[in-house]
């Protein structure tokens, strides 16, 4: 086990240079110039020469990547373009607020998700099977921040239930984290609901076919102990991976939910920065998102030998 | 369902960890004290460049008011009042004096001396053009003592209190001579004023929100508020400006009581407010702003003024501003190169534009230049609201007129960096792109960066105008306001002709603030001195 | 050869099945899967259900213990009767009651019948936990004295072993444990053994005896082997397309069957007995394989490993015409061998030597001129055909890669359907239109068209019926007589390879442990393990095909356990 | 099955052929309804130039944000523009994105995927490439390369691709290395078949049914993030009305011109619903398992 997750850490780190480096040319190549964006629109060009000078813009790009990726090593992310800010104090403080929202999501998803999968895959080709995937087909066919709005509009403006925008940390209060951090979980989660009760439902129906369930109706076991203790253990391995590769389209739902809701979290940090050309901040966050989908992804695939004893590492 | 929790331990502990890790990066909070007064206020865009001097950004000049003070500033006349100092200019108008007030300290709690206030004019003359002129005509900048400062001229520079005086673009804000010290080229890093306002650094988040509080030890002159003059008493005790991405979060945030004040609200969204009781929309800049179009000089076919004028010709304010705005109580038809409002505006042989589009006059033009129908490169930014409707009504516009047109969309920071590029169109460059200005920064030839006509120094765009630039060093030489008047007439009448940039028209932005702020002041820049906030 | 001859005319009737009738769920006119049976067992007796695939005998069992899958097949007529109970109208709470108390059932797969996420004891304790009040205690002691009951060693350590970390046998033991913890009257044994090497179904089915005598269980025992049915049986049914031609006990179905069916089905069975030895022609070998050596794995990266043998030191030759046969049981390393032969995986040591050409060592591109000597058929006639390919494509292949034109492939291929008994106008078809077995001679045609020296049948007829096994093992004969092809036969079936082989190698855990002329190698097994197959094969001492005894019974001199 | 059955294959036998699919593939209503509706948007949207009342890109300042009348079906935008032609004609581009962004991504992950899941010596580099690119949040990657080619319509699919060709290429090279180890493979070995013969012969037609599985999938998700990019401002220009950009532009006005986004919205999610329903029966009828259940 040790061992394994020794390789594994290991093995992320060609997959990060590799990111790290791709991300550098990307932005690189892209045109645009933190230096105007700094100096504003009435500078003169001698001005923003000067400016580029001062931030190493200037240097030829194998110098500005080894100078970044050695100082990225000894921990130092650098200083915003823009902001003048330490890279890493932004990170410290836009990166509560996203990570408590995506837990939260996945919170919900898997409590709503994996209960909606297990009794589609049940009660397979009635009503309630129709419903579930209707639901979750419906999940995926709406675009997040149309349903940031409709949220707003029905429980913010019209029920006036919970505050239209903004972001309350826990240490402020529970309550106003939650009343706060309910609206965008929600719109976050129709996305994550769906795609893991698909596979919830999916995984399920394969293991309900399989022979010791069979074997576990001819021992006479009731119907809820076949389904969750026989047949959910079982199909929890590919629900653990969606949960696990679907981080990354729950990266994409926090960029949008983030600006429907007025959340100071990493994705709009992100955009922000990328449309600013703010080239230390996107590459430190990107590295940071990259980073966290392998990381969990490592999680998720540890986690299955607690699931699977079969599975050993 | 009870099996459910416990064949699920591992996403259990997964969440769990997760939760203490988000936990643990959770911001400090930011609790607020019962009694005291906040204003939330949501502004148009996120403060991230701390550095007013460096920046023309908007949001770092309004940043720059709430902490820094200024010498001197133009009230609502334009004339230039005493602030931080009194003046005194010599008869031959070659030394003016600067006499400190009592009472000024920064927010660390020393003086504010004149060696501060050298350092911080020093800095600022080398990134403001206008102040760039000034000091080409620099004898010496001295401080005498604590409280004096001595401004000595070569020769007479007429419009300097100007100058120093304007509200915009950049003023010269004081601040520590440490500070001062750092090059212009590099931002600041320590954020000490003698402001109305003190800086929270420890609340700053760059691009969301930005936090003051009420400097205690300010002394505030006594006269009126006007503008940027007179006496600044701050009622509050914090302000927390933040941003938010989405115009209708903070419409609804505003109608919800969640927030205090939005500074520009997008008037197609006023209805949303008129079912929200003790909200007050209005206009607090009566000058607002100009929208402008910026020609390419150096390569076809805007090289040929025909081409110019026949783009002109083509376009229409009033289309252009109603797309933009709607509402025509909030825009103003307005061909005056300096602003309809301010001193130097004139209207002289705007018409075209004025009472446009006049696609057939176009047309003309374009044939007597011998126009080849090469499309023009117009850039249109997609992320920036206030930008986003111009070029793609001008287009529609130019093409009635005769042109071709390639409308190539991209983002703002693409807009900035290609209209950097002095290349022919086929190597990344460029023909036309449109840009907003407050009045107050376009309201005379010197702050105009549009009237510069110096070639490759010249602003985007690029004009050689020699006739442009003898105007100039006339208006520098002016010695009264009528002078200077006739001048920039003739200003007005040469850019028709010559088609430096093509004047799009003025509007106004609304803001919006919960009725228990009271007691704003009229002011191009929103500020944060006199205002009230009662209870609720 | 002895068969059971207890007679149960008085013994109570445990299961009684009338005209049953199951279909396709919702379509009541379609033609019925079981088409109204009839069936009796008594306490305490054996009753086999014996037919080829898709008969209808596992759709009986499933019909029994009312686990009929629920979208695809239903009860449509008939009764089954379990003691006086009506199954086919009982609720689901019913029918949870009725189950492991009343009648239990074990599966063909032990690996996947069990549930690989939870610890074996747990399962069997479920069975307790489900219908009775026990306490946790008394459970656990419970379900430990049935695994010893079930000759489970170390009973503790298995208790909170999961599946996979058992082996085949003791996992059939854990299903047999707990379909017998409450000591139902019916035991249902779905192919039980099917699955498991000869030397573990000889114990599984002892077990299953011992346990049916000491709980006076009647069993209904499904296979399509009928050398299990001659071990275990006190009467057998046997089914056809749903329906039961023939019901009889045991002896009297196997010396005098009433059916057509029953015959043709016996007369395919292969048995022990060597084929007639033939003349050894005096010929260079076709396949010489020396000190052949296969290693899996082996030294990975932060942890050494020592890697698998599969195979070692192996040696043996063919002359052309004849057939040589290895066996083993499963993880043997015959199968190993003979994807060393083909060069599919590459050997670690030791030579190949094929039509005179030394290829173990060639590389890919070296190697390929010398594909069309030798050609391989394997196991899964629903694999090794592509099913995209009309058999046409498939056929001309081959030759093809080796430059005979498109319209001489095609002609030949036309040739060869006939040689494998299928009509021509099948070439233009695609695999799924055809049965297992036509598949099978399909890909013996396109391994023939090759004109190889010798062929490797890799468990080539080891998922067909038996009655199609025949035909198929005849085609192959009748194919290497034509051309005088060199064969290399792989199997675990100790009576198919009689039937087949001239030579014998026995190969155990990677290596070769007796080899030699099969008549010798049969009757006369010198090495303990080979004596061991012999003995565990089922009904080794009958021969199906002429109704009798065999006249002489491969011998076990010395045997062993 | 003893006896052949029916001797002459028809055009449905061979496409069951070429897609392992069930001979008794059935079809429910509900796909059959789905179907339909995609067909007549994209009837709708294909032919939507003969028919729309207007340019939609043809702006008028004097009737701005108009409500539907007889004049304008749906009303106008901001700009004046009639937003009945504009969800038309923008239904096209959206349409085209998604089925650009399926193809693209589906053929380039086909190479790729067909390289590494056969030739070891690529495989370990390319997924090393394919791991990296996936660990960076798709939207993110795309507004990056947006920004880098500027929103036109190719650069646009081209950034929806980018992250979603990983996913194909595993798809592929894991469908190629599971049919590697098929006896039909084994025997082409056998038979002397090259490796690039095998490779495309034998080994691509088995990636071809859940390609056409995969390629409906990012045909809906391309339309959708097409909108996503569009509301981050780093979409398709808005000369070229999309549904997601007239959704982006609209989105300011949803308490107030609710249209503006309803109903690109909802043509938009009906056909992505379609899409993924038909995606779900493709799936279900070619899913070797599903098979296996309904034979």
């Amino acid at each position: 086990m040790f061992v394994y997750i020794l390789k594994r850490l290991l093995a992320t780190i060609p997959v990060l240079l590799i990111v790290a480096i791709f991300v550098f040319l990307l932005l690189r190549l892209t045109p645009g110039d933190p230096a105007a964006i700094l100096a504003g629109d009435a500078a003169t060009p001698a001005q923003l020469e000067r400016i580029r000078d001062r931030l190493g813009l200037n240097d030829p790009l194998h110098i500005q990547f080894v100078t970044w990726f050695g100082q990225m090593l000894k921990g130092d992310l650098g200083t915003s373009l823009i902001s003048n800010t330490d890279v890493l104090d932004m990170v410290r403080d836009r990166l509560g607020p996203t990570i408590n929202i995506a837990v939260m999501t996945i919170i919900i998803s898997v409590a709503l998700a994996v209960p909606m999968g297990v009794i589609a895959a049940w009660r397979h080709r009635t009503w309630i099977d129709f419903a579930v995937m209707s639901f979750s087909v419906l999940g995926f066919s709406v675009p997040v921040f149309v349903i940031g709005y409709i949220l707003i509009q029905v429980f913010a403006i019209e029920l006036r239930w919970v505050p239209v925008q903004g972001y309350a940390s826990p240490s402020d209060g529970i309550g106003a984290f939650f009343s706060r951090a309910i609206l965008p979980s929600l719109t976050l989660a129709t996305i994550y609901v769906a795609l893991i009760a698909r596979m919830t439902r999916a995984s399920m129906l394969e293991v309900l076919g399989e022979d010791y369930v069979r074997t576990a109706r001819a021992k006479g076991v009731r119907e809820n102990v076949v389904l969750f203790r026989h047949a959910l253990r079982n199909a929890a391995v590919p629900i653990l991976t969606i949960i696990g590769t679907g981080f990354a389209l729950l990266i994409s739902g926090v960029v949008v939910t983030e600006s429907v809701f007025n959340i100071p979290g990493i994705g709009r940090l992100t955009v922000d920065a990328i449309l600013a050309r703010d080239y230390p901040v996107i590459q430190a966050m990107i590295l940071l998102t990259a980073g966290i989908y392998v990381m969990v992804n490592l999680i998720v695939d540890v986690s299955y030998s607690f699931f699977d004893p079969r599975i050993r590492y | 369902m009870k099996n459910l929790r416990s064949n699920l331990p591992g996403s259990r502990t997964l969440a769990a960890a997760l939760m203490a890790s988000g936990a643990l990066l959770a911001p400090a909070a930011a609790t607020a004290q019962e009694d005291e007064t906040t204003i939330t206020a949501v502004m148009h865009s996120g403060l991230r460049v701390l550095d007013p001097v460096i920046t023309t950004a908007h949001i770092t000049r309004n940043h720059g008011y709430m902490i820094y003070d200024v010498l001197t500033a133009a009230d609502e006349n334009f004339e230039p009042q005493p602030q931080m100092a009194d003046w005194e200019v010599s008869e031959d108008e070659l030394t003016y004096t600067f006499t400190l007030r009592d009472g000024l300290m920064f927010h660390d709690g020393a003086p504010v001396t004149g060696a501060d206030v050298v350092a911080s004019l020093e800095r600022w003359g080398e990134r403001d053009s206008g102040g760039q002129m000034i000091f080409d005509v620099t004898e010496s900048l001295e401080a005498p003592d604590d409280k004096t400062i001595v401004w000595t001229l070569s020769e007479p520079f007429g419009p300097l209190m100007d100058v120093i005086s304007k509200q915009s673009a950049v003023p010269p804000f004081i601040m520590p001579v440490r500070v001062a010290e750092t090059s212009a080229d590099e931002t600041i890093t320590e954020y000490v004023g003698s402001g109305p306002f003190v800086f929270n650094e420890e609340e700053y988040e760059p691009g969301v929100s930005v936090t003051y509080e009420k400097f205690d030890d300010y002394v505030p002159r006594e006269e009126e508020a006007s503008w940027m003059a007179g006496g600044k008493n701050v009622n509050v005790d914090r302000v927390v400006w933040t941003t938010m991405p989405d115009n209708l979060t903070a419409i609804n945030a505003l109608a919800a009581g969640e927030i205090d004040y939005i500074e520009q609200l997008q008037i197609d969204l006023m209805p949303i407010l008129e079912s929200a009781p003790d909200v007050v929309v209005e206009t607090r800049d009566p000058l607002g702003y100009v929208t402008i179009g910026r020609p390419n000089f150096l390569h076809p076919p805007f090289d040929n003024k025909l081409v110019r004028q026949a783009a002109l010709a083509a376009l229409g304010q009033e289309e252009m501003l109603a797309t933009m705005q709607g509402d025509p109580e909030y825009y103003n038809v307005c061909g005056a190169i300096f602003g309809c409002s301010t001193p130097l505006g004139d209207e002289s042989g705007s018409d075209i534009v004025t009472e446009g589009p006049n696609p057939e006059r176009s047309k003309e033009l374009l044939e007597e230049a011998g126009y080849d129908g090469t499309p023009i490169v117009v850039m249109a930014p997609t992320d920036v609201v206030s930008l986003v409707n111009q070029p793609v009504v001008a287009a529609q516009a130019l093409r009635e007129g005769g042109f071709e047109v390639d409308l190539q969309s991209m983002d703002w920071q693409s807009v900035v960096q290609r209209r950097a590029q002095q290349a022919p169109i086929g190597e990344g460059g460029w023909n036309m792109f449109f840009t907003n200005w407050m009045v107050p920064e376009i309201s005379d030839p010197l702050i105009n960066v549009m009237v510069n006509g110096r070639g490759d120094d010249a602003w985007f765009g690029w004009p050689t105008d020699p006739e442009i630039e003898e105007m100039r060093a006339e208006f520098v030489a002016a010695k009264t306001p009528e002078e200077q008047k006739e001048i920039a007439v003739r200003m007005q009448e040469h850019v028709m002709d010559n088609v430096n940039y093509i004047m799009m028209g003025e509007y106004v932005i609304p803001q919006a603030r919960r009725d228990n702020i009271q007691n704003m002041i009229q002011s191009p820049v929103p500020v944060f001195w006199n205002v009230t906030k009662e209870a609720e | 050869m002895q068969f059971k001859t207890r007679d149960f005319s008085t013994a109570s009737r445990v299961l009684k099945i009338r005209k049953l009738e199951v279909g396709l769920a919702g379509r009541p006119r379609a033609e019925k899967v079981l088409k109204g049976i009839d069936l009796d067992i008594r306490a305490g007796e054996t009753h086999c259900l014996v037919g080829e695939s898709g008969s209808g005998k596992s759709v009986t069992s499933l019909a029994t213990m009312g686990l009929l899958p629920k979208d695809a097949l239903e009860v449509q007529g008939g009764l089954i009767d379990l003691e006086g109970f009506e199954i086919t109208s009982a609720t689901h709470a019913q029918m949870r009651e009725l189950r492991a108390q009343r009648i239990a059932m074990i599966f063909q797969e032990p690996m996947t019948a069990l549930n690989p996420v939870l610890r074996v004891g747990e399962q069997i304790e479920e069975v307790l936990n489900m219908h009775t009040d026990l306490s946790q205690a008394e459970a656990k002691k419970r379900t430990l004295d049935i695994m010893d009951q079930v000759h489970l060693p170390d009973v503790q350590r298995i208790y909170s072993a999961f599946p996979h970390q058992l082996s085949g046998g003791q996992r059939q033991r854990i299903m047999i444990a707990m379909a017998l913890v409450l000591d139902p009257d019916l035991l249902i044994a779905d192919e039980p053994t099917t699955a498991l090497d000869v030397t573990t179904q000889l114990q599984i089915l002892r077990l299953i005896e011992e346990m049916q005598e000491r709980h006076g269980t009647a069993v209904l025992f499904i296979t399509h082997d009928m050398g299990v049915v001659a071990e275990i049986a006190d009467t057998v049914s046997v089914m056809q397309k749903g329906e039961i031609v023939e019901s009889a006990p045991i002896r009297e179905l196997l010396t005098n069957p009433q059916q057509d069916y029953t015959r043709k089905l016996l007369t395919a069975v292969p048995n022990l007995k060597p084929r007639p030895a033939r003349v050894v022609a005096e010929k260079a070998a076709v396949l010489d394989v020396t000190g052949l050596d296969m290693t899996y794995g082996g030294s990975g990266w932060l942890r050494r490993s020592e890697g698998v043998h599969a195979a070692r030191d192996v040696t043996f030759d063919i002359a052309p015409g004849r057939t040589l046969g290895i066996v083993g049981e499963s993880g043997s390393g015959k199968s190993t061998v003979a994807r060393c032969i083909m060069r599919l995986i590459d050997p670690t040591g030791g030579e190949v030597t094929v039509a005179g050409t030394e290829i173990s060592r060639l590389s890919r591109r070296q190697l390929q001129p010398h594909r069309k000597h030798f050609q391989i058929v394997f196991q899964d006639p629903y694999r090794s055909l592509n099913p995209r390919w009309t058999v046409a494509r498939s056929l001309c292949e081959g030759p093809i890669n080796f430059g005979t034109p498109k319209a001489e492939a095609m002609k030949h291929a036309a040739e060869l359907m006939e040689l494998v008994h299928l009509p021509t106008d099948a070439l233009d078809r695609y695999p799924h239109q055809f049965s297992g077995g036509q598949r099978q001679r399909i890909a013996i045609a396109r391994a023939v068209a090759m004109k190889p020296d010798l062929l490797v049948a890799d468990e080539a007829v080891s998922a067909l019926d038996v009655s199609v096994q025949a035909q198929v093992l005849d085609l192959l004969d009748d194919v290497q007589e034509r051309f005088g092809i060199a064969m290399l036969f792989i199997t675990h079936d100790l009576r198919v390879a009689a039937q087949i082989c001239d030579d014998v190698v026995v190969m155990q855990k990677g290596a070769v442990v007796e080899q030699g002329p099969a008549g010798a190698v049969l009757s006369n097994p010198r090495h303990d393990y080979t004596r061991s197959l012999i003995e565990a094969a089922p009904g080794r001492h009958w021969d199906f095909a002429n109704f009798r005894a065999l006249d002489r019974a491969p011998a076990a001199q010395g045997a062993t356990s | 099955m003893t006896e052949i059955p029916n001797s002459r294959h028809s055009a449905f036998q061979v496409l069951t052929g070429w897609l392992s699919l069930p001979a008794s593939a059935r079809l429910g209503v509900g796909p059959a309804i789905a179907a339909l509706v995609l067909v007549i948007i994209v009837l709708a949207s294909v032919f939507a130039p003969l028919y729309v009342p207007y340019d939609p890109l043809a702006m008028n300042a004097m009737s701005r944000l108009r409500p539907p009348s007889d004049e304008f079906l749906l009303g106008t935008d901001p700009y004046g523009r009639d937003i009945f032609s504009r969800v038309m004609i923008g239904g096209r581009v959206s349409l085209l994105i998604g089925v650009g962004a399926a193809v693209v991504s589906v053929a380039v992950g086909l190479i790729i995927g067909l390289v590494a899941g056969f030739f070891r010596a690529a495989d370990g580099i390319i997924m090393r490439i394919m791991d990296s690119l996936m660990a960076i949040p798709a939207i993110l990657l795309a507004i990056a390369l947006v920004a880098l080619n500027g929103p036109s319509l190719g650069s646009v699919i081209i950034a929806i691709t980018v992250p979603e060709v990983p996913r194909v290429v595993r798809l592929v090279r894991s469908v190629v290395l599971s049919a590697r180890e098929e006896p039909y493979v084994e025997a082409a070995i056998a038979l002397g078949s090259s490796m690039p013969k095998i490779l495309i012969q034998h080994l691509m037609p088995n990636t071809f049914a859940p390609l056409i599985v995969q390629g409906t999938y990012i045909c809906a998700s391309a339309i959708l993030i097409e909108a996503i990019l569009s509301f981050l401002g780093a979409g398709v220009s808005t000369e070229i009305p999309t549904w997601g950009n007239i959704m982006a532009e609209g989105r300011s006005y949803f308490q107030i011109k609710p249209g503006l986004i309803f109903w690109p919205g909802l043509l938009l999610s009906l056909c992505i619903l379609c899409i993924n329903l038909l995606g779900d029966t493709a799936r279900d009828l070619l899913d070797p398992r599903m098979k296996k259940r309904e034979g």
